[in-house]
């Protein structure tokens, strides 16, 4: 078996957004130009025909794609809108019904499984279980920056994970947790606008070392830097880095995996992420679910420059295979 | 990405009825990477030069459907999807004059894991939306 | 076949509403005491566990009650909350989906028909044929006082259902609509408040000739009537004839009918509403669907009096027999 | 029917927290025939004798779950069921005196066939809830 490729179309939303591709010139970009056989979609993104709804002849469409491109659905991308209305929480119960929505919709389009967003509370994904399992579809909490593996709500999510003993609640790792520097093209932005890149160096290496944010401004103060070095040195406020061992202790509950990047070089490797020890660890413990390119660079692209998402993933997809191996 | 795309100079026109400008009407495109039920859109604002039009004001249309603001505070059937044009009508008399324009609107998105509201502003200078 | 007999337990209101009998009991007593086959429901008033999404485990009971009690399900009765909001009325869009959310509920609960209230919008009943045909379940438009078989909102509706060409759109009849005078029970709680008996009599003589309701109050204020008496001419104001033969115009569209009645008198008559030239009609066209006795006198019991719903169904029942003979 | 059964003179009890009365709630069951959705529950209204109190005062609590009425105004998820108790909480420091107490609630379903509110108000006179 081993570890299974995929998209994240998350990763196309640019394409998507100005209208250059549609849904399904995007699944045929990833089984023919990527070369990927699996699809995670954020249905609210690119819904297959209407969301949360779509009619019988939407969903056979959609069958249709997959076994045209002979791509199969892995993960479908939820959200819990809990501030659907301005002055007031959604209660418990209408946030499983959303989950509820959010399931069903995903067994009718095929996804094995359900990224259930990291703030979600564990109480809506312990009263959604009976969903799951009515639908067969598996929830994933998506443990992402700033969230790391041991933090407590990842670790009390898995204490009512593993007392309800249900198969049908797991997690999804997003390999943002494991950055380990910024990207190349953050930091080539700051250089256009004046970055000095000695400062810059010092802020990625302090990155790799895992330093705190007054740490990174503190060096921008020292080294006499501006707006463009303490910009770099902010963008990495959000980032708290997870050791990939940790991912041993919860080895039988991770269902699925986003493979975050935000920019892959011309050698088809990531500029920012450590991938190499993640996936040592995933193949280590036995992962043999699916890890899906989830590029997020688009906004890195400033000025007339304009990000050539599938390219991106094609590389991300070289670079996956030849660690997989 | 949305500060380049979310609005076209060519999807800013003036709203003549009768043979009189009644507004005008920008098409934008959400500056978010999802639709939303229009629940969530909170608010919306445009600035045309110095004259500011707040939600009150504005109507704003989707699937063929206009709505209030105060009617969109709870409609969650209506989703204003990723990528698709959603129309805001500005009311101003004679609608717009000959001449170059500054045209700023802000678009809140109330995003439940931001725990609120983000604001997200775009601005485009020197529109003239009578040919030029 | 011929005409079926059933009951809307719209005519059990306050027995579940004092918490006197519940669902399965009331099923009993329409098998048991009327001896009746039909069973049509609110389930916004009587829910089949919780409405509108009851449990697989909910639906199995139900069919397990009607198996138990040899009873089977008519008619659903729908609402369309076009007024769900403060500040606005929902679009087409958001009743239609609620128009869909019921005929999926009908469906599942093996109804084969929804009554559809009078005042909703033929554009609505028109946009929801897709999902009556998907569903298998017919909405019938109920004909009910103040409106008539000759109204105008009928008759446009028709046009529409005629125009479509669609088996999934009908009317229901409320007998209500065949109403000749006052029940019995009105003229009795206005006699114990002082009415005058003769005065009510000529309104009683007024209201079977389909005098207008000023016409009424004229006789009252003529003959020196008080409140009591403008209180019974008054409660005619809603009240508009419909002769029973403009049902043929209709014929192959009348899906199911309610037996509206106000009061049951000993011999088993009702004592206001016409029943006889309606049922030679119906029987006349060769119509083969149910009459479900719908009982509305609730209101009628003022003091220490309480009605007795099943009594006064098992009478109206007693009075459907003979008249179908 | 729904004078004599909408509220029960056993369904009108004082609230002490810690040893203090802070007001009383009366439970009472919907005077419409069918159960609506929270939204649909209009107003409120509870005279406690001379006093009145109005929606911004009181909570409303159905299956275990309490609003104030602002919120209530969007909540179609939950319902109202018919010949169900809701728990309305009216605050009265002190909790209600000894002594015999008038109690008139007003309670408005908005009715979309009737193309607006109803109102409907039921009277308890001579009401003490300290036993009696
Ligand atoms: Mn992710
Ligand atoms: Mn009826």
């Amino acid at each position: 078996m081993g570890i299974k490729l995929g998209v994240s179309f998350y990763s196309y939303q640019q394409a998507y957004y100005t209208g250059q591709k549609n849904l399904e010139q995007l699944i045929d970009a990833t089984a023919n130009v990527v070369g990927a056989h699996g699809v995670e979609l954020i249905p609210e993104q690119m819904p297959v025909g209407s969301y949360p709804d779509p009619s019988e002849a939407d969903v056979e469409r959609w069958f249709a794609w997959m076994e045209k491109y002979q791509t199969e659905p892995t993960c479908m991308d939820s959200f819990i809108d809990w501030m659907l209305y301005k002055n007031r929480i959604l209660t418990k119960r209408e946030q499983v019904d959303q989950m509820a929505r959010d399931l069903k919709l995903a067994s009718r389009l095929g996804f094995k499984t359900l990224r259930v967003l990291c703030p979600v509370r564990k109480e809506i994904v312990e009263a959604s279980l009976p969903f799951a399992e009515h639908y067969g579809v598996k929830m994933g909490l998506e443990i992402h920056a700033p969230m790391t593996l041991n933090s407590r709500w990842t670790v009390e999510y898995m204490d009512m994970v593993v007392r309800n003993g249900s198969r049908f609640a797991g997690l999804i790792i997003d390999f943002g947790i494991f950055a380990k520097r910024p990207a190349r093209k953050l930091l080539t932005n700051a250089l256009q606008k004046g970055a000095d890149p000695h400062i810059l160096e010092a802020i990625a290496v302090a990155c790799a070392d895992n330093k705190p944010t007054e740490f990174l401004l503190g060096i921008v103060k020292e080294m006499g830097g501006g707006q463009a070095e303490t910009g770099v040195a902010m963008s990495w406020a959000r980032n708290r880095f997870s050791q990939p061992d940790r991912m041993r202790d919860y080895a039988s509950y991770i269902i699925h995996c986003h493979g975050k990047f935000y920019d892959m070089d011309e050698q088809c490797n990531e500029t920012g992420i450590d991938y190499q020890s993640p996936i040592a660890v995933l193949k280590d413990i036995g992962y043999n679910g699916y890890i899906c390119s989830e590029f997020e660079g688009q906004r890195l692209y400033i000025g007339a420059e304009e990000p050539d998402e599938i390219e991106q993933v094609r590389r991300h997809h070289v670079m996956m295979r030849r660690l997989i191996g | 990405m949305y500060e380049k795309h979310m609005l076209a100079r060519d999807d800013i026109q003036s709203v003549v009825e009768n043979g009189v400008g009644t507004g005008f009407i920008v098409k934008l495109k959400i500056p978010y990477y999802r639709g939303v039920c229009l629940s969530l859109v909170e608010d919306i604002q445009v600035r045309f030069n110095d004259r500011l039009f707040t939600r009150d004001q504005l109507t704003f249309s989707v699937s063929g459907e206009t709505f209030t603001f105060k009617e969109m505070e709870t409609q969650t059937t209506f989703r204003w999807e990723f990528g698709e044009k959603a129309t805001v009508f500005v009311p101003l008399p004679g609608g717009i004059p000959l001449g170059m324009h500054r045209i700023e609107v802000t678009v809140s998105i109330r995003i439940s894991y931001m725990g609120g509201t983000r604001p997200f502003t775009v601005v485009l200078e020197n529109v003239s939306p009578m040919g030029g």
